[in-house]
């Protein structure tokens, strides 16, 4: 019986649950035997590396790994494929990116670049006189923190600088950056804080919608909740309900599910034939993709509304 | 045997001299010589003070770099909103480390609490009141599953509230499968949960409810502390167990409702925190156990138990507080927030050490 | 040695029977046995470790004894801990004093057995009445001489090693209604303050209140005890009349110098 | 005075005796009754056997339950390999214990270090040999400015690495730009930053320098802390401070020594977890120093100090990883796995304090 | 008291003047002078918190005074830690014992002076020859027939309190060479162990080392004691032969109820 891997980041984010739904699902569909692993925190390396060994050891065919650490990873997988297994990354690539086999995933800049490009369009002239918030995951800026926050900014017309970089923009329409830890807590005494740096923000992008519920909340007892624009990433079904709700403006929905069933076919056939999955065309990974959800689409900017995203959300 | 009637002479020979011994007792008046020795022999005899003025100078400090934004009625009522949920953690941390103990578990029940709460108000349908209820008595249960566990089983706190935490952890997550609960949702379904989440301006500022619960409890802790016979016997424990057991108090039974009390306190603050953060998330408050310990050592409270009021933890959550707005405000990288907070957990306690100094 | 016919009258406050009590290997109490009369006091004598302390420590419910029984007053009894027995009015000074050095000298004497004010406040809120218990601790301490501290409020931490021991006593005399142990209270007198706790434990017997006296100081003992427990390698020995022995005698006995005298179980 | 000379009399009239007094001393053999007893006294005396036979069981256990894939020596091996890290931190952790220290900073020393030794060595073309020493400088740097606080300003050692790794942990996040140096880098440049992660095949084992390490560390200190003086005078500090101090140890000069030492360790820690991970990230064993006094307290070293045999903190490390991989191989999951480890470190502890119960 | 010519042969071993310490605002010491002569057993006594327990810990570097100067043979010296005063041969048998409870007998009397395996074992690898330390501590305790325990490997916390003062004062008598200080060194001890204790003190005195010995015993002080400091709030009251001097004149001395002799300050 083949056997595989799936080595998440946490297991506390509902993203990387619904992945492991997801993959749990496709591996009973293919009499795949799959066991799963997951870090304590958002870079814990230590227990990813760990996880790789424990596959290594127990002889899997194939890993599917959301890296933690796009670089730190690097050669623990490097044994894995040496020992003859196929190494998958889902969400997040690894430097290089052919450290891996395949990559299924979102780009996350893309999906910045997306609700950067709507707000931009939302907001029409007045988008020369935004002022921006920055809610970010944490202080160790991560490259999900990094590519999201600056794909959103390039999207909106920002001149990013160094594009692994939070927070090196010298544009005067950035209020500032703030960290969430990506809960809604955070999301809103980090709003609460900008908001007192500057009370007239009116747009706001945050890491993802738990934190784009917090700075909300904070929006909404300063009494702004109308007026100004929350942007976020993931597409988690109770973000998507946000969108519905008005809460969020416009977010980009990735597919975790899609990237796991994807990931244990790929490492089925691999199984049977040897055969190693391909890249979309013109990138160096297979894009699961992205769709931009809102309610209020904007031309020139292909979009779902709340109600489409709700019965695809995180599929 | 003589006519007129003497005490017949006890004890042996050379104690016969001791009725007409002196009782002067060594007593001696001494000035305090420099301003500074004046200061620190004040505050000596008024420990409280110490983290009260560390807030003021902070306060007044901010106040100058960040300027009139910091200083605003509205900042300040903004600081005191986000420090209710950490303060109201510290109120019940404070009490475990008053009887000498450490909580590593506050923050992991006051979330599972509230995952209980919302998945029960939300989902199950049950009443808000009720449901909120049932949180609480889970936080007393959790608690008391400490308290019993350091009791009866005599495992040191600081072990059993590390076990206690990964697995009231790992309960929240299965509760939850890891997604929040969304505000919307609360709001239709039962929005009294976010009851502390209510607020109203007076003057400038803004007045939240979970701010004046957490005065509140910090009041009526503080009563209990120093105004109830249970408020000493904790204390005595806290001073020393074995003395306090040996001189009539039920330690077991004291420490047992020590550590249920923190759990409901707990459990409070995860209904506060729901009205705080507009809705139910299982990835909030990671680190608020060291957050509730840091504003209990700033404030004063000596981690070897039995020395310290309650009250220095309230402080010591403000002046945390203060501390991360003024930073903000003065446009300081996180990093360096971070790095600020490390030195002034370190020159607090330093400042508070040098108080308390004997040659006061 | 009591005569029969008047058995109710001297029914001993205290009786215990073949206590046994081991800590791991060591067996510190050895099938003892022990009585306290009314009205007397009655001092322990012994070498270091003989055991002592742990029988003493046995009678009150600070230690739960392996075997044995114990009667207060006539009545078999067991305590499961101190609390049971300071409900009953006996009342011990511990050889290390059990204080809790950052409360006051008020809160010390109190605890466990806290005054509550009047009326609702005391009743609903649970209010203590400091004042209060701070008057009758003033008193007390006042009433014994013992001390000249300055404040009531003071943390005993900031007592000498003197005046904490008069803490102790003066808490055991002021609460006792059956009877009071002391272990060693005198160990770190000076001469002075021994000969006031001496005088203390004369004026609580002159009230009816009959004490155990624990001591190495033979003339303190000699002087105040009505009789004398020896107690050796974890059992009494026997028990003597200090009129009818001398001092030499009892540490010859306890010493294991000299026989002791042939006496029946009481 | 009489013709046969006589010694003066000495003392008082009562102690005349005591040349007569027997010399026998109250001493009592008792047999333990039930096995259970039995079993209990011979522990008692040998207490570092209870975290190998809790490690023994759990080997046995996951064996069965997880079958022949855990039990191989493959993967007996690989456990080893994934502990090394951890372990060399819970060495450091347990000097700090013995001292009834705890050390909250030693993950984020360990972590700054391996970066300071990637940044000199990778991109300041720094030689690998020199830039290694200037990292295990860095650690023992690091380490006695945790020791300046506790002995030179007072701090409860809590406290001050509460503080300092907040500290740490910023200043590596800042020298990193948050930034992992990547595998092919170090190969390239600097491959000597990888010495530890060498392995070589033994049976079915492969053993890894890193490992070879831990034990070396290990043992080395156990020589140190029970065969030399310094190693009395560490004990006797955690034991009791003010004895050690009144009976001639120069406890701040030994405070100040663990608190380097320990800190050399976690740099060394350091530069193993380079070899280790293959790449240095900032982010990495950010949970560090929890799981470092999991292994301490599972290995039955007392967080009061001055009792327990630091072996037992290798064994703790062991326990947790066998108890982690078992898990993982009999496909538990991850919040079950927490869920087991929270419960590990309660009964293990538990089992601990039965065992020292006096009537053994 | 000394006649002048003969000075040197009389410097005093130690000589302390105008000594203050200061505890918050406790005055434990107030500008007192101390004197112990080459070869005496000095008393010290005075009522609890009279300040004896501080003025020798001053002396031998426990505490640091805050002002005053302290002569050792002569020489003016300021010692900043007790480890320079053992350097110097000067051993003190504190009040508390500073023992560490979970180290072994052995352990403990070698603490801070152990002995090194000879050869490059020792040297280089600093490897302790714990055989060397059992048996001199064994020796030790059995010369002073001061216990029975069962084994010198046993941790002291298994220990009576009579047991461990000995350890203590066993250490500080196999060690002192130039003086020991004993502050109540029998406080806790029965009657057989205090003996024990004070045939010591004869013992090391014959062998040429003063002692300081502070005790509230006045039947022990008068029997052992070549001079007695008289020490009263705070401060030396008075120096006094006891065979000039009854108990009683001490007594009263120390308690105030008399004037002490006028004398000069030596
Ligand atoms: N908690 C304990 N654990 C282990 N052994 C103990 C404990 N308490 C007492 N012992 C032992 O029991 C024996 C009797 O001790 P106990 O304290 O009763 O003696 P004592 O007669 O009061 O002596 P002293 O005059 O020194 O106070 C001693 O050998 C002592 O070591
Ligand atoms: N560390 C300290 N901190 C504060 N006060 C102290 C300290 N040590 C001693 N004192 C105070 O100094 C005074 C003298 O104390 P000291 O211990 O020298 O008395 P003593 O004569 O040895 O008494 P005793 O006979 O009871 O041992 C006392 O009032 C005591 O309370
Ligand atoms: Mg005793
Ligand atoms: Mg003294």
């Amino acid at each position: 019986e083949t056997s595989a891997c799936l080595i998440t980041k946490t297991d506390t984010n509902p993203f990387f649950v619904k992945m492991k739904e997801g993959a749990s699902e496709a591996a009973a569909a293919n009499g795949i035997e799959l066991s799963t692993f997951a870090g304590k925190y958002d870079g814990d390396v230590e227990t990813q590396v760990a996880a790789v060994e424990t596959c290594i050891a127990s002889g899997a065919k194939g890993i599917l790994i959301t890296p933690t650490d796009s670089r730190a990873l690097v050669p623990v997988v490097t044994q894995a494929r040496e020992a003859g297994a196929l190494v998958i990354a889902l969400d997040t690539q690894f430097e290089p990116a052919d450290a891996a086999d395949a990559t299924f995933a979102t780009d996350n800049f893309k999906a910045g670049v997306l609700i950067g490009q709507w707000a931009k369009a939302k907001m029409g002239d007045d988008a020369a006189n935004a002022k921006i918030a920055l809610l970010d995951l944490n202080a160790s800026e991560i490259s999900v923190d990094y590519q999201r926050d600056n794909g959103f900014l390039q999207g909106f017309g920002i001149d990013i600088k160094d594009p692994t970089d939070i927070g090196d923009e010298d544009d005067p329409r950035i209020v500032g950056n703030d960290v969430t830890n990506g809960s809604p807590d955070g999301g809103r005494t980090a709003m609460e804080n900008l908001l007192q740096v500057d009370p007239d923000i009116n747009l706001v992008y945050t890491i993802n919608e738990p934190a784009a519920a917090g700075a909300y909340e904070a929006l909404k007892s300063f009494g702004k909740e109308e007026g100004v624009l929350i942007v976020s990433v993931d597409g988690g079904c109770p973000g998507v309900q946000d969108i519905a709700g008005g809460v969020i403006g416009a977010t980009s929905m990735q597919f975790p599910l899609l990237m796991a069933s994807k990931g244990i076919e790929a490492i089925k056939a691999f199984a049977e034939t040897g055969e190693k999955p391909q890249n979309s065309e013109g990138l160096d990974f297979f894009n699961t993709g992205v769709e931009l959800i809102t309610d209020e689409p904007v031309d020139g900017i292909p979009s779902i509304t709340s109600a489409e995203g709700l019965k695809k959300c995180w599929g | 045997m003589s006519d007129t009637p003497q005490p017949a002479p006890k004890g042996q020979e050379f104690e016969q001299t001791l009725d007409q011994s002196d009782t002067k007792v060594a007593s001696f008046e001494r000035k305090h010589h420099t301003l500074l020795e004046r200061i620190q022999h004040v505050l000596h005899n008024n420990p409280t003070l110490v983290p009260v003025i560390v807030l003021v100078i902070s306060l007044i400090a901010f106040g100058l770099i960040a300027g009139g934004k910091f200083f605003s009625a509205f900042n300040l009522s903004l600081i005191l909103q986000q420090v209710s949920i950490i303060g109201i953690l510290a109120a019940a941390q404070s009490l475990i480390i008053i009887t000498a103990g450490i909580d590593l578990s506050v923050a992991a029940i006051m979330v599972l609490m509230s995952v209980v709460m919302g998945n029960l108000a939300v989902f199950a349908g049950v009443p808000s009141g009720i449901a909120i209820l049932i949180g609480l008595a889970g936080g007393v249960g959790a608690g008391a599953m400490n308290g019993w566990f350091i009791t009866k089983v005599k495992l040191p706190p600081f072990i059993t509230t590390l076990g206690t935490w990964s697995i009231f952890y790992a309960l929240l997550l299965w509760l939850s499968g890891a997604q929040s609960i969304r505000g919307q949702d609360i709001d239709t379904e039962a929005p009294f949960l976010k009851f502390f989440g209510a607020s109203f301006n007076l003057g400038g500022a803004r007045i939240t409810l979970s701010a004046i619960l957490m005065i509140l409890v910090f009041v009526v802790l503080w009563y209990m502390l120093n105004k109830t016979a249970w408020g000493r016997h904790v204390y005595a424990i806290g001073d020393d167990k074995e003395a306090a057991d040996l001189s009539g108090i039920r330690t077991d039974r004291t420490l047992l409702s020590v550590y249920g009390l923190a759990g409901f306190v707990c459990a409070l603050a995860g209904w506060a925190s729901i009205g705080r953060v507009g809705s139910i998330s299982p990835q909030s408050f990671y680190e608020g156990n060291l957050d509730s310990i840091t504003a209990v050592v700033i404030g004063g409270i000596s981690l070897f138990g039995g020395r310290g009021s309650i009250m220095g933890a309230l402080f010591g959550a403000l002046i945390v507080g203060v501390f991360r707005s003024g930073l903000r405000l003065s446009g300081v990288d996180v990093l360096w927030q971070v790095f600020a907070i490390g030195w002034l957990i370190i020159i607090a306690v330093a400042i508070d050490q040098w108080i308390r100094r004997v040659s006061a | 040695m009591d005569q029969k016919g008047i058995g109710i009258m001297t029914t001993p406050v205290v009786q215990a029977r073949g206590i046994v009590k081991r800590y791991g290997h060591v067996t510190a109490i050895d099938h003892s046995d022990f009585e306290l009369r009314p009205g007397e006091v009655l001092a322990v004598i012994g070498d270091n470790g003989a055991g002592k302390s742990s029988i003493v420590k046995a009678i009150c419910g600070a230690t739960i004894p392996d075997e044995g029984e114990i009667l207060i007053e006539g009545k078999p009894i067991k305590f499961n801990s101190p609390i049971e027995a300071r409900e009953m009015g006996i009342e011990i000074v511990y050889q290390n004093l059990a204080l809790s050095p950052a409360l006051s000298i008020a809160d010390n004497m109190f605890t466990g057995r806290e005054i509550r004010k009047e009326g609702w406040m005391g009743k609903y809120l649970r209010l203590l009445d400091k004042p209060a218990m701070e008057d009758f601790a003033r008193d007390k301490l006042t009433e014994l001489g013992l001390m000249t501290v300055q404040s009531i409020k003071q943390p005993v931490e900031t007592l000498s090693g003197g005046q904490r021991q008069g803490v102790a006593v003066a808490r055991a005399a002021a609460f006792a209604s059956k009877f009071i142990i002391m272990d060693e209270p005198t160990a770190a007198l000076g001469v002075k303050e021994s000969r006031k706790v001496l005088e203390l434990i004369q004026d609580v017997r002159s009230r009816g209140i009959p004490i155990i006296l624990i001591s190495h100081n033979m003339p303190h003992v000699f002087e105040v005890a009505d009789r004398i427990h020896i107690h050796r390698l974890g059992k009494r020995l026997c028990t003597i009349d200090p009129k009818d022995y001398t001092m030499s005698d009892a540490v010859a006995f306890m010493t294991g110098a000299k026989e002791p005298p042939a006496q029946d179980a009481g």
